[in-house]
């Protein structure tokens, strides 16, 4: 384990809605360290953006009934909303998934590049010192400058062009650029990264990637990334926390998930992801709870194909099942991954073992037969 | 107490109290610029200020005030009596009306007032065609007004005519060299004066924003001369909404109103200590005239029927606020009313032998659909027209109501088929002279207008009413208009309702204010002056 | 097969109705989460109570007709008069709830024939496109740029007032901004992939703008409904007030004020509660549209 | 299309409407019963006058040569003669159309400004008591009519407290200023006369509430509903998240883009209120074109009641216009997108 | 299972011979025109679709993939003529659609369908399930209410929705679900063809596996033939017998599945492969090294001159500006528009 920068500890959120209370994230827990890229993985509606969302600080609508969000050694819910908004922008960015819809289309690129310069951090803006910022042209020029220089290092070949143009006159390529170039103004300890680039074209997706993966090493940031593509998590991170219905079900280092990935989900998105070997697999069937009403046990239960009755029982925390790898799933044995769990408030049921269990090499099946394997 | 505060009171029996006169915010009124303003509230928009257009009272104000007429009214007798004109004869059987000038008139401009202005001033009246030329266009020829010498005019009509020196109240000189100058082509200088002044008026125009206000000051060379409290300048501003009107006159920001609002205003602006609102007998008629050449009112029987079933008392009472019931066409004040006649009262069991004598069942006539019209937006007008539907729901009659604008009403009146059954009519005279109330309603000639919406006449009437107009002879003029209103009354063309009290809202500190029986002659600015200081 | 298709329909009928009611379960909730909503539909009830029962409560019935008592003119509120009497002596709380009639009529009338003529204009005009949207929305432009009350007047102006004549003339004018919005809404919805496929499935036109567009235009258009009931009612309560409305003794709102302004000092009653009485409808519906707005959002998601 | 095209469009459709507009008004205008000629002349006029005045005025022609006619005059100037003035009926709309625009613009003005900060407050405090507060006043601002408002105003400040001035444009006494635009605000400032620009103030201010009240209860409702349209917005999101003041993501990135979408409706506003103006005018005997024309309806003076409306469309379309221009500069979209 | 093992169709249909396919589509040209000024006066095109040809076998389902404004969607509806194509012919099952009246178009819908990419905005959102699917048995007149209803009840079966589903709104279905609407209304009359315009972009993998499932499924019991549009290469490895990928409105490579992913043969083909992005290192030796492509895809309107992909193209030379390369032979079953394969090519394609 490396030096933890952001550790979520049992973090619960819930949402007061039409149809009762939303108990949307439930008890997740997942460190990210210095310099590392953690992503966080899952199906549309998981609860990702969420849990960014609650990191950051922008669900005004929320409840966090439980949990810590410990960010640099302190926990950012004690803190109070102006030092929390303090730390917004220059101690934590974040690069928003669409590029169409992210930037201000009324402003221009270089207007919004200025503010996040002049003003990120204060919680109000006071009447005089907008007015000062108005007289004042000396500072704008360095700001501008500095604007430039990092549409520049985010490979825009004419900087000063884009600057003075709105969104609208620019591709989403471009615009997808600009929003990396706003997030890292600031030069942010810790970067999160929510889906950037779906909405791009799989050759300029894939080059904004590489871009962006350049561009953290450069500055040892640590990223937090987001995406529901296990393919583009294999590609940015180190570690991979695959989340099903507001909980962490499953995560390991990112070489190790894949090589072997334990819990049923995980197999299941693995297996639907078409494959120029293995081909496709059958998907699965249903789809997420509603979070008003969630199964009290393990939430993936209706849709898993090896769920027992007492999977619909018990709640499945979390175990570490090898190093560095937890999973949440009464098929494995191992000792809880979380403290809070040692203290029995979780019973340990078994309910057998996963039936692509390998008994001969006493590991799973690789990944390799995974997309043949479950169309049978 | 409905009526009774105002009642007895007339323009000097208010007494006292009027020292309570500063105001808050009084002090911004006209006596803020240090003059002696007079400031009058119109309730209507004034189109012209040309005399010779001039028709309504707002535009009789500016015509009263800038300009003067041949010959004036008398506050006391309500009779014709002399102004411009000194002096007056006839000739040539009644045909020929010579009057003599006073000398020692200018107009504004300083010219004097001759002759030959007023030969000018009666043969733009004919030109035009405009205003009260009605009064003297069918008997009196451009060519036979003539001036006999600097202070001497004379006019000759086609025919005796009895009522023209009543005429000539309405009949105001302009400046004929400042007329003709500003004339455009032969439009007798009509563009010039809808917005300029040229008489010989007490009030000189400053200012005229259309619609909106008229400002003028004193001529100080008028010729009637002026009193130290006498009003420096005169303005009238255009207020229509009634409550905003009495508001204002509590204010203190206005020295007097029109008579046009509903009872319940001057009761209120009576109530105020500032404000005090003489009550006097008018010369005017408030009446149902029933449409006598349209089923059912048809049939007099029908008409009897309606009028005996219609409540006098909470009409004049309740809803006028006072007066004297009518008896018939003419006013009671007026000279030459018959006081012979009796006031129909109220009678169901009357009305329904009338009704039951009818051609017309009650269900024929419902079948038909009795019609009401009243002007439309005025609360008394509704009142009266609600009244009669009541009284006539009595009888079983269904009674509709149409409120109409006052255009709308007019254009009806044109035809017969297109009068309605019944409508509410006030009645002013517009000259001293029964004339107004009897010929101009039921002689042939004068159908058409809204005067005479009932189509009413019979030979017997008829001649009657031309024989009056020739006599020359005053007692025996009045004598045939009083045989006259005998045989209209028999007819029951109307249901005569009253002649309501004449009512106006007068700041106290405004004194010499007198009724002149004259539409507008009454708000002569110049006969009145300022008590104290400023406004109450 | 027939009756086992028959048993299967009856099945199926059950499993509609019980979605059915589901679904109003769910409608009824979110409409019940706001407040003034709930509000909002009380007043309408109780004004529409009023209206309907407005014989039966009204303690002088006859007062809405023809009936002139000054013996009781212009009387205070008091236990015989709720909301006193006007200066004709007609008791007004009797007249205010025969008056609910009249604008309800009023707003139902007006509003039914704008919203027909409207909506199938700016079907028309939204979906066609081209030379008959062109002709239709210069039209709609040509009624907008005319203020309702002005048109309204110039019409009653020229047939004569009565309360029929009013409300043609105000839905002479109001029709255009339903065509305008409909109009909008269909030029947004057209290229919605549903309207694609009903035309790949075959479909012709009108069924294309009437049976899928349409539905879709109707929820903006109730909201707008009800929010223009009570402007309705506002804008027959200006004319009134210029004396073009229903004629005397119709109790209409409008009439009232305009009757009563004059005594606002005097008898301030006869035109407060009137004035009362078209806030309180007024502000029902506002209640009501505010809160259908946030329902059928919440329908769609 | 280029945003000068676009304009140039707009500008271009604007003018079958205003055609449109005087055909429709003209239209309705001769179908109102009642002899014009006859309400000219007075109730004594006599036939042969009515016949000359009704071929003067052109009466006696086919509506459609009357029409053109009429046109023909109005592109010269010549909006034919009032009825009821004795007027031409565009001196008559010029003298009175400053004062209706005066009270209209300050009307609009304040609504707008009073609306942005309310909409904005509402709308970002969405289901908190500010928000209940403004939509509850804003509701019964929309639910009370004009005119009572106007009448309850003048017993509330004038009769009872004395604090506001009752009627008209300026108090007695007070000379307007020398008229350059007519509007006495700008006059009286440009002249420097301190004193009547106060007192031309206090005059608006009730005439200005009483029209303005809803109009302001209806901008400052979209204002809020957009306003939490874009509180979900990505771009406010990641204003949030780049740690931007509160006040500055409200003001600058929300409230443009909230603005930008009522500025269609406030464009209909001002015709709306100018539509409207005539109740208020009524009560405060403002000398406006809104009174003028209303009476003109009223007295079937059929060539005002045609000019009132074609001024009220013009302003109409081109406050359409003004807004399509407005929204051009406030959002690029519009500019730069095809 | 996948198409691609499915070496012959289990349907019963005789099949056309290889000169008689299902659907041929010869210069198919769509052109959307440019109004510019104050008259609104046409001053250029936006070229689309700007002469594809290709045919599909029945019973087969052929891909066509490129990037976003490549026009593979404008293909697909022209095709369909739900906009009327430029220029060009469409013919299915031996019909010419492009000569169709208006009211023969109508009838002949019955035939081809299609399924769009995002199951919101195809389903009406104020209609319930029951009478979506049943749009179409009503338009085309098919049987009475109770035979109607039988269909739906089939049909939601074929898609694997509970009947009950039927009196839903789509409001209240989740994305999958939606989609398998789509499937049902699209197959409701049996069509001899399909468009399938990226049906599946919108939703999770897990939730696309299953509606691949379901589509092959269909097309296996009913032979249908699809044309099936993506962006997604893996996807289309997994689907499509063939496949077309398409630059600017031009088709820069048509083959045989396998023979392209394995063998690209168009600069362009190679670049779109090698952007995969992979979750095994088996899946990862079988995509070419990573090329990336500089810019983007260039503004329709100003398509670069002779050979469009060249403003992009790493290997660009002299004859690309000159004039558009045509198709090259380069394989049994596989064409490229490339100068790389003209014989008389100085440069080798060195991959
Ligand atoms: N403000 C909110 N109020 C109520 N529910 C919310 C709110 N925000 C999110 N949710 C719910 O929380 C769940 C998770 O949403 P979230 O946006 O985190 O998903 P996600 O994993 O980011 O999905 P995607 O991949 O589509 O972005 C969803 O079911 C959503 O409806
Ligand atoms: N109705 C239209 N009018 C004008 N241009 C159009 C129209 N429809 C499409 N285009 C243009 O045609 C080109 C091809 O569009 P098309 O939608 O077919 O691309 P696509 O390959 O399906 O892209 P995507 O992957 O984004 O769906 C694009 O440049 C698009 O802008
Ligand atoms: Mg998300
Ligand atoms: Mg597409």
């Amino acid at each position: 384990m490396g030096d933890p920068l952001l550790e979520v500890r049992n973090l619960h959120v819930h949402f007061d809605t039409h149809d009762g209370v939303a108990e949307v994230i439930n008890g997740i827990d997942f460190t990210l360290n210095r310099g590392e890229t953690a992503a966080l993985v899952g199906e549309t509606g998981c609860g990702k953006s969420v849990t960014v969302k609650a990191i950051l600080g922008l669900l005004p609508s929320a409840r966090i009934p439980a949990g810590e969000i410990v960010y640099k050694g302190e926990n950012v819910l004690d803190l109070s909303d102006a030092q929390r908004h303090a730390r917004r922008g220059t101690d934590m960015s974040m690069i928003m998934q669409d590029p169409m819809t992210s930037l201000n289309p009324v402003l221009t690129v270089g207007e919004q590049m200025l503010d996040v310069l002049k003003w990120q951090g204060r919680s109000r803006l006071s009447f005089t010192s907008w007015m000062r910022d108005k007289l004042d042209r000396g500072t704008n020029d360095a700001h501008r400058e500095r604007a430039i220089e990092m549409l520049g290092d985010v490979e825009i070949s004419a900087p000063e062009r884009v600057f003075e143009s709105y969104p609208v006159e620019l591709s989403g390529g471009m615009r997808q650029r600009v929003l990396i170039a706003i997030a890292l103004l600031s030069e942010p300890d810790l970067l999160v990264a929510d889906e950037p680039g779906t909405a791009l074209d799989v050759t300029t997706e894939a080059k904004v990637l590489d871009l962006l993966d350049d561009l953290v090493e450069e500055r040892d940031t640590s990223v937090l990334y987001i995406t529901h593509d296990l393919g583009i998590a294999r590609e940015v991170s180190d570690y991979i926390n695959v989340m099903y219905a507001g909980e962490v079900v499953e995560q390991a280092p990112t070489g190790e998930l894949f090589a072997n990935p334990q819990h049923p989900y995980t197999r299941g998105l693995l297996s639907s992801i078409p494959s120029l070997s293995t081909g496709i697999g059958s998907g699965i069937e249903g789809h997420l709870p509603d979070y008003t009403d969630p199964p009290t046990a393990c939430r993936f239960a209706d849709r898993c194909p090896h769920a027992e009755p007492e999977c619909r029982e018990f709640y499945p925390y979390p175990r570490t099942t090898g190093t560095d790898h937890t999973v949440a799933c009464h098929l494995f044995d191992g000792p809880p991954a979380h403290a809070r769990h040692a203290e029995g408030d979780a019973v340990d049921v078994d309910i057998g073992e996963p039936p692509w269990y390998d008994r001969a090499d006493g590991r799973h099946q690789s990944n390799a037969v995974l997309g043949g394997e479950s169309q049978s | 107490s409905s009526s009774g505060g105002g009642s007895g009171g007339t323009d000097d029996g208010n007494p006292g109290g009027n020292e309570s006169s500063t105001d808050s915010n009084g002090g911004g009124g006209g006596s803020g610029s240090g003059s002696n303003d007079f400031h009058f509230i119109a309730g209507q928009v004034f189109g012209t200020l040309d005399p010779a257009e001039q028709v309504d009272y707002t535009q009789g104000l500016a015509a009263q005030n800038l300009y003067d007429e041949l010959i004036t009214v008398d506050a006391e007798s309500l009779q014709p009596t002399e102004h411009l004109a000194e002096s007056w004869d006839t000739e040539n059987e009644g045909k020929t009306w010579v009057f003599t000038l006073r000398d020692d008139v200018t107009f504004s401009n300083g010219d004097s007032l001759t002759a030959d202005d007023v030969v000018y001033s009666m043969k733009r009246m004919l030109s035009l065609e405009a205003g009260y030329s009605s009064f003297w266009l069918s008997y009196l020829d451009p060519e036979d007004v003539s001036a006999r010498d600097e202070r001497t005019v004379e006019f000759t009509f086609s025919q005796a005519y009895g009522p023209a020196l009543a005429t000539f109240v309405q009949f105001y000189i302009v400046n004929s060299a400042v007329v003709e100058e500003n004339a455009s082509g032969d439009d007798w200088g009509r563009g010039y004066l809808q917005s300029n002044s040229a008489g010989s008026g007490a009030y000189v125009l400053d200012n005229w924003e259309q619609g909106n206000s008229i400002e003028a000051s004193a001529y100080e060379d008028y010729w009637k001369g002026w009193n130290e409290n006498s009003f420096d300048t005169f303005r009238s501003t255009v207020i229509t909404e009634q409550s905003t009107i009495v508001n204002t006159m509590q204010q203190g920001d206005g020295d007097m109103t029109d008579q046009y609002m509903g009872v319940q205003a001057y009761e209120q602006m009576d109530s105020f200590s500032n404000v005090r609102v003489p009550e006097v007998p008018q010369l005017q008629l408030f009446h149902f005239p029933m449409n006598t050449q349209k089923a059912p009112t048809d049939d007099i029987n029908v008409r009897k029927a309606i009028a005996y079933a219609f409540d006098y008392d909470s009409a004049v009472n309740d809803i006028i606020g006072g007066g004297a019931q009518a008896t018939g066409p003419v006013p009671q004040e007026m000279a030459g009313h018959n006081d012979d006649l009796t006031p129909v009262s109220q009678d169901l069991e009357k009305a329904q032998q009338f009704l039951d004598q009818a051609e017309y069942s009650v269900d024929e006539i419902n079948e038909i659909g009795l019609e009401h019209v009243v002007v439309a937006g005025t609360e008394l007008q509704r009142q009266m027209g609600l009244l009669n539907q009541s009284c006539l729901n009595e009888l079983g009659i269904e009674l509709t109501i149409n409120p109409q604008q006052w255009a709308s009403i007019t254009d009806k009146a044109t035809s017969a088929e297109s009068t309605s059954h019944l409508t509410n009519i006030f009645h002013t005279a517009k000259m001293p002279s029964p004339d107004s109330h009897t010929y101009l309603m039921y002689h042939p000639s004068s159908f058409g207008s809204y005067i005479s919406q009932s189509w009413y006449s019979t030979d017997e009437l008829t001649s009657v009413l031309e024989e009056a107009r020739t006599t020359t002879d005053l007692e025996g003029r009045l004598d045939k208009y009083r045989e006259a209103q005998s045989l209209i009354v028999e007819g029951m063309p109307s249901v005569f309702i009253g002649n309501p009290p004449y009512r106006i809202g007068i700041n106290q500190n405004v004194e010499g204010w007198k009724y002149r029986g004259v539409m507008s002659f009454d708000w002569d600015v110049h006969s009145m002056t300022r008590k104290g200081d400023g406004r109450a | 097969m027939s009756t086992k298709a028959l048993s299967r329909l009856v099945d199926s009928d059950d499993a509609a109705r019980q979605e059915r009611l589901r679904q109003l379960r769910r409608g009824a909730r979110s409409f019940a989460q706001n407040r003034l909503s709930l509000v909002g539909l009380a007043m309408v009830l109780v004004l529409v109570f009023a209206a309907l029962l407005a014989p039966y409560i009204a303690p002088y019935p006859a007062d809405a007709g023809a009936g002139v008592h000054f013996d009781r003119a212009s009387q205070p509120p008091s236990v015989d008069h709720p909301m006193g009497t006007d200066t004709t002596g007609r008791d007004i709380f009797s007249r205010v709830l025969f008056g609910a009639r009249l604008s309800l009529m009023m707003g139902a009338v007006v509003l039914s024939i704008a919203i027909s003529v409207g909506v199938t204009l700016g079907l028309v005009a939204g979906y066609l496109g081209g030379t008959a949207n062109a002709v239709i929305m210069r039209t709609t432009d040509i009624f907008l740029a005319v203020p309702p009350t002005l048109l309204a007047m110039a019409v009653v102006a020229a047939t004569g007032a009565s309360l029929l004549n009013v409300m043609i003339a105000i839905a002479f004018s109001w029709w255009s901004w339903y065509a305008r919005l409909v109009q909008g809404e269909v030029l947004s919805i057209k290229e919605a992939e549903f309207v694609e496929s009903s035309r790949a499935l075959g479909s012709n036109w009108t069924r294309t703008a009437f049976r899928e567009i349409l539905p879709n235009v109707l929820s903006p258009i109730t909201v707008k409904a009800t929010l223009d009931m009570g402007f309705v009612i506002l804008v027959g309560a200006g004319l009134s007030f210029l004396g073009l409305g229903a004629q005397p003794p119709t109790p209409t709102w409008g009439a009232m004020i305009a009757q009563g302004r004059n005594y606002v000092t005097t008898f301030w009653w006869i035109a407060v509660f009137p004035g009362l009485a078209i806030s309180f409808a007024v502000l029902g519906f506002n209640f009501i549209g505010d809160g259908l707005r946030d329902v059928l959002d919440v329908e769609v998601n | 299309m280029s945003y000068v095209d676009y304009l140039v469009r707009r500008a271009l459709q604007a003018v079958p409407v205003v055609f449109g507009l005087s055909i429709l008004i003209f239209l309705i205008s001769r179908v109102v019963p009642g002899d014009p000629v006859r309400l000219a002349l007075g109730p004594q006029a006599t036939q042969e006058q009515v016949t000359r005045l009704r071929r003067e005025m052109g009466l006696n022609q086919p509506l459609p040569e009357q029409y053109l006619d009429w046109l023909v005059g109005v592109l010269q100037g010549d909006w034919g003669m009032s009825l009821r003035t004795n007027n031409n009926v565009f001196s008559d709309i010029v003298g009175r159309l400053p004062a209706t625009l005066e009270l209209t613009l300050v009307t609009l003005f304040f609504a707008v400004l009073l609306a942005i900060p309310f909409g904005v407050v509402a709308g970002t405090n969405k289901d908190r008591w500010q928000d209940h507060l403004s939509r509850i006043v804003a509701l019964f601002g929309v639910s009370m009519p004009r005119f009572w408002v106007a009448i309850v105003l003048q017993m509330i400040f004038v009769v009872t407290l004395g604090l506001l001035p009752l009627s008209g444009r300026l108090s007695d006494g007070v000379a307007p200023p020398p008229a350059v635009t007519h509007l006495y605000l700008v006059d009286s400032l440009l002249a420097g006369q301190f004193g009547t620009f106060v007192d031309a103030a206090k005059h608006l201010v009730l005439p200005a509430f009483a029209l303005g009240l809803a109009t302001l209860a209806q901008v400052m409702r979209l204002i809020r509903s957009d306003m939490i349209d874009e509180t979900k917005k990505d771009y406010v999101l990641a204003a949030q998240a780049y740690g931007l003041p509160s006040n500055l993501i409200e003001y600058k990135y929300m409230l443009r883009n909230a603005f930008t979408s009522s500025l269609t409706v406030i464009g209909l506003a001002l015709g709306f209120l100018l539509g409207n103006a005539f109740l208020v005018e009524i009560v405060f005997a403002w000398p406006g074109m809104a009174r003028y024309g209303v009476q003109a309806i009223l007295y079937q003076d059929f060539n005002a009641i045609v000019g009132v409306t074609i001024v009220i469309g013009i302003v109409f379309v081109t406050t359409n216009f003004a807004v399509d221009l407005l929204y051009g500069y406030l959002d690029p979209r519009v500019r730069l997108e095809d | 299972m996948s198409l691609t093992d499915d070496a012959e169709p289990q349907v019963q249909t005789a099949r056309r011979p290889v000169e008689d396919p299902m659907v041929r589509v010869e210069g198919l040209e769509k052109h959307f025109p440019i109004h510019e000024g104050v008259l609104q006066r046409q001053v250029g095109a936006v070229r689309a679709v700007d002469g594809v040809s290709f045919s599909i076998e029945e019973g087969e389902t052929f891909g066509l993939v490129g990037e976003s404004g490549s026009g593979k969607t404008t293909t697909g509806r022209s095709m369909l003529r739900l906009t009327e194509p430029t220029a060009g012919t469409v013919e299915i099952d031996g019909q010419s659609v492009t000569d169709l009246s208006a009211s023969e178009l109508k009838r002949f819908r019955r035939h081809m369908q299609i399924v769009h990419q995002d199951p919101t905005s195809s389903l009406n959102p104020r209609h319930r399930v029951k009478s979506i699917v049943e749009a179409p048995l009503k338009i085309h007149d098919y049987g009475d209410a109770t035979e109607r209803l039988e269909r739906i009840e089939e049909l939601l079966e074929m898609v694997d929705l509970p009947k009950e589903f039927m009196y839903r709104y789509p409001g209240q279905l989740s994305g999958g679900q939606k989609q398998r609407v789509g499937i049902a209304r699209a197959v409701a009359l049996n069509p001899k063809f399909v468009v399938l315009d990226e049906p599946t972009s919108a939703l999770d993998v897990s939730v696309q596996a299953r509606i691949i499932d379901i589509l092959e499924d269909i097309q296996e019991e009913f032979g249908i033939t699809y044309l099936f549009i993506t962006h997604d290469l893996s996807l289309l490895r997994n689907v499509a017998d063939r496949i077309g990928v398409m630059y600017l409105g031009r088709l820069v490579e048509v083959g045989d599945v396998d023979a392209v992913f394995e063998r690209p043969q168009h600069p362009y083909s190679r670049a779109l492969l090698s952007a995969i992005s992979t979750i095994s290192e088996a899946d990862e030796r079988l995509k070419p090294e990573r090329m990336t492509i500089d810019g983007e895809v260039p503004d329709p309107r100003e398509k670069p001159s002779g050979c469009a992909f060249r403003s992009r193209c790493p290997y660009e030379f002299d004859a690309c500006g000159a004039e558009e390369p045509p198709m090259y032979e380069t394989g049994e079953d596989q064409v490229a528009r490339c100068f790389l394969h003209d014989e008389d090519a100085e440069e080798d394609p060195e991959w």
